[in-house]
């Protein structure tokens, strides 16, 4: 009995190790690498329902060069070793580009693999690291933490002439890695960081950490994580009725941050590249709608429509070389003399893949929840 | 001073809440001698349940405040019946098995609730409305405290002596007490020890049920995968106070939510997961059984 | 041990040997964390399966492992082989510190000890101490080892290497099982007291079980900053704890074919079914219910009885 | 020769004395008896003579050697070895595994033996599965070898208990209750093998309800009751003593007793 | 002998727990309001006895019926309705609650405490009264087994299973409790006990069996077991006897 059942499940093991997935060609192939399950689902499902809008609209035009592009989405699950298998997936899929991750770990555990198979990779990932080995393939759609840094902490000492300030972030790479930036830049203008802490993501009780940062009086709070921290953390600071101001750093612009803040949204500050909403391009405008109508929801952040964005510079590029060749792509995208027109503004790249020209706005939020632009 | 009273109501608002999840993993502990796992995502359930049963009912009702009790009660119906399967189901046929077994099913059955509020509901945060209680806030000094507070506060004060007096002063109360104590004797008694421990399981889910809408009031923002956080919190809680015991697990979920407001407010928010698990691991160390549990001596 | 035992051992070896024959790299990729995932479990089983002490924190052993040698490779520069026998005795020092004033709790609170360690592990290693732990990006650009002038260069060698760890500690196992140790961990499982009094020193034996499944798990945790040479926090977290300690009640505890069969269950399943993205956890969980109550002592449960030839009666 | 002494003996359980200020000691090559009725504290006294439990007062002497708080392991390896009263077997091994855990702290391997095996350890493992051969032979075990202790009747289950505590080559053997359970056949072999073992050379110390058994076997027996010895000496003695008539059969039948006191 | 009808019969009752039966066809009768005694030594059975007609244990095969009921058929807390109480073995009170819920606890199944029948059973054991709120772990062994005779009482049985009533008491507190046990009696409760101490068992019962290792090798009345030889001889040794049981 035991032999056939250890006999049976060995033949199992076999036959699902060898299963692996035919290819077929005539079609390109752009893979999504995206957390669609996990704690940052929403935002991994939104990229890849986006991005399969896009290419719907895309093939319904002819598709790419004459060829049919096909999407894969692999889930890396916001962690490390998934999302290396998730890339190998693809790499053995022979995907063309890869768009995603979400997540800062997730976009720089697979980066060199997607280096050594020559696979274009766009990501809205900002830490500094993924920019650090300057690999050919690899496209940040979004801009990294250093520039938003720099304008924070212009903003705050320059402009609104804080102080004293407070920031928080969470233990995210990302995160951390803005809080260390926006902390340096201050102190390098002179600025009087009085506290910088961490929080748990998720954890929802925030008030003794606020308590401890009420009782040293800062003109500002910031927090450099996630909007499912930051609308709470807003919130609970009105509760405990903390008199700072309170900036959010661009992971907290998303359309949930004034649902979690509640009433304490208006007044509250976000700091980040233009948003969704207020995109000044019409195609962007029509994307937006083009997306509700078909899913039924809104879009879930700025980070999907980067990561959009990554993918229409990358066709683009295909479409001016007339070449699917990655390496070509690749250096038309690192040479570009006029910026590509995308949904986020002009795109274009420097030779590490970093984003040039970056462009922060600072918002405050307003009693109908509306944005109204305070710094460009 | 005023920052330690502020961090003594931080402390009481969330360790109440810690306290009736708390409760939920020490009653089953008591009688059925097992971590229910489960119970943190049973609490995540609720709150989204709450939430839905909220939104359909509150047109129906002038008063938000009526319209919440009454998608309380609902809540709590549904969420006991679900109590109820979940020990019909994944834990009875296990009661003769190893008890890591159960302990497996039990991370099973939260896996399967998380998954499936991740299907039903869809894996974006959902959120409570916020004018569900007036955002009103009272000063005394430099402290302040909320009317949803004070309201967190007074009904798991409440809750809490209800549970006591059910315990303590009941029929049923009694024969809860006796099947945790020897469940052979219980049945000599007359007491039908499985209607017990399903009583437990509905018992313990409701007061899960009013944690979990209580978060969702509070906090508003409820994610599907929330559960495990107050889980594991509430589980430690539970175990500070005496795993087993009922008076313990409210103790517990009191001391942690003080505990960890005066730790993030005095010495560090970085550290404050070490220091409550360092906390944890002395007093099991000088106190194996939790502040209030009982030595058992092995029989030889 | 018997014919028929070594002749499975020998078949499931032969598929494994074979197995990059038939795989691609991403197939080849999870192969790899296979074995590495294996042989975590298989030392999660001698101090949960074996010795019965509920250790619900295993994952920061390995943790250790991939840390230390990350941290010696990186900012060290000493090739990553020679980071073992550091590693080992580490993670088998803080082990035992950690398991001394611990060890005598019972089942469920040492459960929790065990999780406490864990998440204050995480938290260490998140908050980047002594900026050595990189934080919660982890640690980058771990070089991967040469032995004799061979380089690990490719992921078909690094198979082999784990591989080639993973026949070493199932041999280690296999004589566990056969000696006077293994026994004693068995014993004080089953009646503490009854073992203590026939003269068996418990305590130390307790010691002994963490001790080793530490310095195995933390082996692995090396070969598993070898395959991927990023590490970060989230794979050493509590869930990964968990994750451990379900292959050995799904498998079978202190059976090495089930917890084998349990890390083939509990980590490779859900690779095949990716393309039930969002389903299959729910379908997982209620597989995990299922087994549990179909086999309470696990798939393949230990069969105990088994003992040298020239004991036995002639017939 | 004095091989065991105990003194003053004191046991306490939250307010009640389980064992009062007893005292006693057993000779070497002696079958020695403790008798008194059920909750007389019997048990208590051989866990605190095991180590089990710490005594509040008093000495346990082992050749000359206070072994007073010593861990049981410790004990056991000196050369005192028990059963229990409620069998307390590795239930879910087997006759020759339990046995052999017995062996466990006479083999000679290390540590590291475990993890690889050496000629040495190779030789010493066999020797001690031959040594758990012989003893299955003497205590007529061996067709139950691979057989699952769980699953025996309670007479084997007893020998196989009697089998492990002799793996361990003890001086003492201390043997709590162990005819209770058995049926008279079991009772009359298990008669024969406390002679047998004795005439090995074994020490012997025995708590026993079954009269018979006890009246039967033992050289010089000590009655206790509520913890405080009441009468020690021969059987014969001991039989006749007023006390631990009344012990046994309570005041109101001590009427009766004349006419069963024949002897 | 009783010439009513048959209370409670058991018949041909085997109960095995894993490979190891425990009983082996046993039969007995219990006439109403007679107290009939199980003597035998250790594992004999006798608690396996009571917990089975108590509905704790499955019977293998065999039937015990009892007013017409199939006992081996219902589950135990359907069984102290009928009118069957256990006082169990090592007393099995509950440690953590006071003294009076004990009692309370007894009635459960009454569903309304007898409060009447609380006062009984304090004038039975006077010392239960003075500490009625004490917890029932603090008392004395011999408190606590009064405890747990009164705790089965309160449930107004037609029938109370003792099990070893005198374990681990002294001989002054047996005979207060056997004393106990006849008053119970003579309120017409019928009384199956169970017992080592065979002497003061078969001195206060009407009836006997004696049971070893899972089966009934005697029965009869007290007064003549009392006189059996073989009885005697199983219970208080004689030195250099040859013969066994």
């Amino acid at each position: 009995m035991k032999k056939k059942i250890t006999g049976s499940l060995m033949l199992l093991m076999v036959l699902a190790l060898i299963i692996p997935i035919g290819l077929n060609a005539k079609v390109v192939k752009i893979g999504v690498q995206a957390p669609i399950t996990g704690k940052y689902a929403n935002e991994g499902q939104g990229i890849d329902q986006a991005v399969r809008l896009i290419v719907e609209q895309k093939n319904a035009q002819g598709g790419l060069l004459g060829n049919k592009i096909e999407v894969i989405s692999e889930d890396d699950e916001g962690t490390a070793v998934k999302a290396a298998f998730a890339a190998k997936n693809l790499i053995n899929k022979k995907v063309m580009a890869v768009i995603g991750s979400y997540t800062s770990t997730c976009a720089a555990a697979p980066q060199k693999m997607y280096y050594k198979a020559g696979v274009l990779q766009t990501s809205d990932g900002t830490s500094d690291a993924l920019t650090k080995h300057a690999y050919w393939t690899f496209f940040r759609n979004s801009n990294p933490n250093s520039a938003e840094a720099i304008f924070t902490a212009n903003h705050f000492i320059n402009q609104r002439h804080y102080k004293k300030v407070a920031i928080l972030s969470d233990y995210s790479s990302f995160a951390v890695g803005l809080g260390d930036a926006v902390k340096k830049e201050i102190e390098k203008l002179g600025g009087d960081v009085v506290y910088y802490g961490k929080i748990k993501a998720g954890n929802q009780n925030f008030t003794p950490i606020l308590t401890k940062i009420k009782s040293l009086h800062p003109d500002v709070i910031y927090f450099s994580g996630y909007y499912s921290d930051g609308g709470l953390l807003r919130s609970q600071q009105v509760q405990l009725d903390i008199k700072a101001d309170f900036y959010g750093g661009d992971a907290n612009d998303n359309v949930d941050f004034v649902k979690l803040a509640g009433s304490a949204a208006s007044g509250s500050y976000l700091i980040n590249v233009p948003t969704p909403s207020l995109l000044p391009y019409d195609d962007a405008k029509k994307f937006l709608a083009d997306y509700e109508k078909k899913y039924g929801m809104k879009i879930p952040s700025i980070w999907t429509i980067l990561n959009v964005d990554g993918l229409r510079a990358i066709m683009y590029a295909a479409e001016q070389t007339n070449s699917l060749d990655t390496k070509v792509i690749a250096d038309f995208l690192h040479n570009m003399k006029k910026p590509f027109p995308g949904f986020t503004g002009p795109l274009s790249w420097d030779k590490k893949g970093e984003r040039i020209g970056s462009s922060y706005f600072a918002y405050e939020i307003q009693p109908d929840n509306s944005y109204k632009v305070i710094s460009k | 001073m005023y920052i330690f009273i502020q961090q003594v109501i931080n402390g009481l608002t969330i360790g109440s809440i810690f306290a009736l999840i708390a409760l939920g993993y020490t009653m089953v502990y008591g009688t059925m001698k097992f971590i229910n796992f489960a119970h943190g995502d049973l609490v995540a359930l609720s709150a989204f349940v709450g939430l839905t049963i909220y939104t359909t009912v509150v047109s129906s009702f002038s008063n938000s405040i009526i319209a919440i009790l009454i998608s309380l009660i609902i809540t709590i119906v549904i969420i006991s019946i679900i109590g109820y399967l979940l020990e019909r189901i994944a834990y009875r046929p296990l009661r003769k098995a190893p008890r890591l077994s159960a302990v497996v099913s039990a991370l099973g059955a939260g896996m399967v609730f998380q998954n499936a509020i991740m299907l039903i509901w869809g894996p974006n945060p959902h959120y409570y409305p916020a004018d569900i209680i007036p955002n009103k806030i009272w000063h005394f000094g430099d402290s302040v405290i909320s009317l949803i507070q004070i309201l967190i506060l007074l009904l798991s004060f409440f809750i809490m002596i209800g549970l006591y007096i059910l315990v303590n002063k009941t029929r049923t109360g009694r024969a809860i007490r006796a099947a945790a104590i020897n469940q052979d004797a219980a049945r000599l008694m007359g007491i039908n020890v499985d209607a017990i421990i399903v009583i437990i399981f509905a018992l313990g889910s409701t007061l899960g049920a009013v944690g979990g809408m209580f978060l969702g009031m509070f906090y508003r923002g409820i994610t599907f995968n929330m559960g495990w956080n107050y889980g594991i919190s509430a589980f430690v809680a539970a175990i500070i106070g005496g795993i087993g015991n009922i008076p313990g697990a409210m103790l517990g979920g009191i001391f942690l939510g003080l505990f960890n407001s005066l730790i993030a407010g005095y010495i560090s928010s970085t550290w404050a997961d070490a220091f409550t698990y360092i906390l944890l691991i002395l007093i099991l160390i000088f106190k194996p059984t939790g502040i209030l549990g009982e030595r058992v001596a092995e029989k030889v | 041990m018997r014919k028929s035992a070594i002749y499975k051992y020998l078949v499931f070896l032969g598929i494994l040997l074979i197995y990059p024959l038939f795989s691609n790299s991403s197939w080849l990729a999870i192969g790899t964390t296979f074995i590495i995932y294996s042989i975590v479990a298989l030392s999660q089983d001698i101090v949960l399966g074996k010795a019965g002490m509920f250790d619900m924190g295993h994952a920061m052993f390995f943790g250790i492992g991939a840390y230390i040698s990350a941290i010696m490779n990186t900012v060290f520069n000493i090739p990553i082989l020679w980071a073992i026998p550091v590693v080992v005795l580490i993670s088998a020092i803080i082990s035992v510190l950690m398991a001394m004033p611990t060890i005598h709790l019972r089942g469920d609170y040492l459960l929790v000890v065990t999780i406490g360690f864990n998440i204050i592990f995480q938290q260490v290693i998140k908050n980047n101490v002594f900026g050595l732990t990189g934080g919660p990006n982890g640690i980058f650009g771990i070089e991967r080892p040469s032995l004799f002038g061979f380089e690990f260069s490719s992921d078909l060698s690094v198979y082999y290497l784990a591989f080639f760890v993973l026949i070493l500690i199932l041999i280690m196992i296999k004589n566990l099982e056969t000696s006077a140790v293994g026994r004693a961990f068995h014993y004080l499982r089953l009646d503490n007291l009854a073992a203590q009094c026939v003269g068996i020193n418990t305590r130390f034996y307790r010691l002994f079980a963490f001790a080793l499944g530490a310095s195995i798990a933390s082996i692995a945790g090396v070969l598993f900053a070898i395959q991927y040479t990023v590490i970060s926090p989230e794979s050493f977290n509590l869930m990964q704890s968990i994750l451990f300690f379900t292959i050995v009640i799904v498998g079978g505890m202190s059976s090495i074919p089930g917890v084998l069969l349990g890390t083939f269950l509990m980590f490779v399943l859900p690779e095949i079914f990716r393309d039930f993205n969002t389903y299959r956890y729910l379908v997982f969980g209620v597989m995990m219910i299922l087994t549990m109550i179909l086999r309470p002592r696990g798939i393949i449960p230990k069969k105990f009885g088994i003992i040298p030839k020239y004991l036995l009666k002639d017939k | 020769m004095e091989l065991l002494k105990i003194e003053n003996l004191t046991k306490i359980f939250g307010g009640l004395v389980a064992v009062d200020h007893l005292s006693f000691s057993v000779k070497k090559g002696q079958i020695y008896g403790i008798i008194g009725p059920n909750g007389a504290g019997k048990t208590t006294v051989f866990n605190c003579l095991t180590g089990i439990y710490k005594p509040e007062e008093g000495t346990v002497i082992w050749k000359g050697k206070d072994i007073t708080n010593y861990p049981p392991d410790k004990i056991a390896n000196l050369g005192i070895v028990r059963t229990f009263q409620t069998i307390r077997l590795f239930s879910d091994m087997c006759v020759a595994e339990n046995i052999m855990s017995g062996r466990n702290q006479i083999s000679k391997q290390h540590w590291y033996h475990g993890l690889i095996h050496t000629p040495f350890s190779k030789r010493d493992e066999k020797k001690n599965w031959l040594k758990v051969k012989e003893i299955m032979e003497l205590m007529n075990l061996q067709d139950y070898a691979t057989e699952l202790t769980k699953n025996l009747p309670y007479g084997h289950q007893r020998r196989v208990e009697i089998a492990r505590a002799l793996a361990t080559e003890p001086e003492l053997i201390v043997l709590d209750e162990p005819a209770a359970g058995l049926n008279g056949h079991e009772t009359l072999d298990l008669t024969n093998l406390i002679f047998k073992l004795r005439d090995m050379g074994f020490t012997i110390l025995l708590i026993e309800h079954d009269m018979n058994l006890v009246m039967n076997v033992t050289d010089y027996i000590t009655v206790v009751n509520f913890g405080e010895k009441i009468c020690e000496g021969t059987p014969e003695i001991v039989q006749n003593d007023p006390a631990v008539i009344e012990a046994y059969l309570g005041k109101e039948d001590a009427d009766d007793e004349g006419d069963e006191d024949e002897n | 002998m009783k010439t009513k009808d048959v209370l409670l019969e058991i018949k041909d009752l085997k109960v095995s727990y894993g490979h190891i039966s425990a009983l082996k066809g046993i039969s007995l009768k219990v006439y109403p309001s007679e107290i009939v005694a199980i003597i035998g030594s250790n594992g004999a059975g006798k608690t396996t006895t009571l917990r089975t007609i108590s509905g704790l244990i499955k019977a293998q095969s065999g039937e015990i019926n009892y007013r017409g009921h199939e006992l081996t058929k219902i589950p135990a807390h359907k069984i102290v309705p009928l009118g069957i109480s256990q006082s169990p073995e090592g007393r099995l009170v509950f440690g953590t609650i006071t003294v009076e819920n004990n009692l309370k606890l007894g009635a459960y199944s009454l569903k309304k405490i007898d409060y009447a029948r609380m006062e009984w059973v304090y004038e039975l054991f006077p010392r239960l009264k003075e500490r009625k709120n004490q917890l029932a772990g603090t008392l004395s062994g011999g408190e606590q087994q009064m405890l747990a005779i009164g705790r089965s009482l309160m449930c107004n049985p037609e029938m109370l299973l003792l099990d070893e009533p005198s374990l681990g008491l002294a001989p002054i507190l047996v005979k207060l409790i056997f004393k106990a046990i006849k008053e119970i009696s003579k309120q017409g409760v019928t009384v199956l006990i169970v017992e080592q101490n065979a002497r003061a068992a078969l001195r206060l019962s009407d009836r006997g069996y004696v049971l070893e290792v899972g089966n009934i090798v005697e029965y009869g009345n007290s007064e003549e077991l009392l006189k059996s030889k073989k009885i005697q001889e199983a219970y208080l040794g004689k030195k250099k006897q040859n013969q066994l049981i």
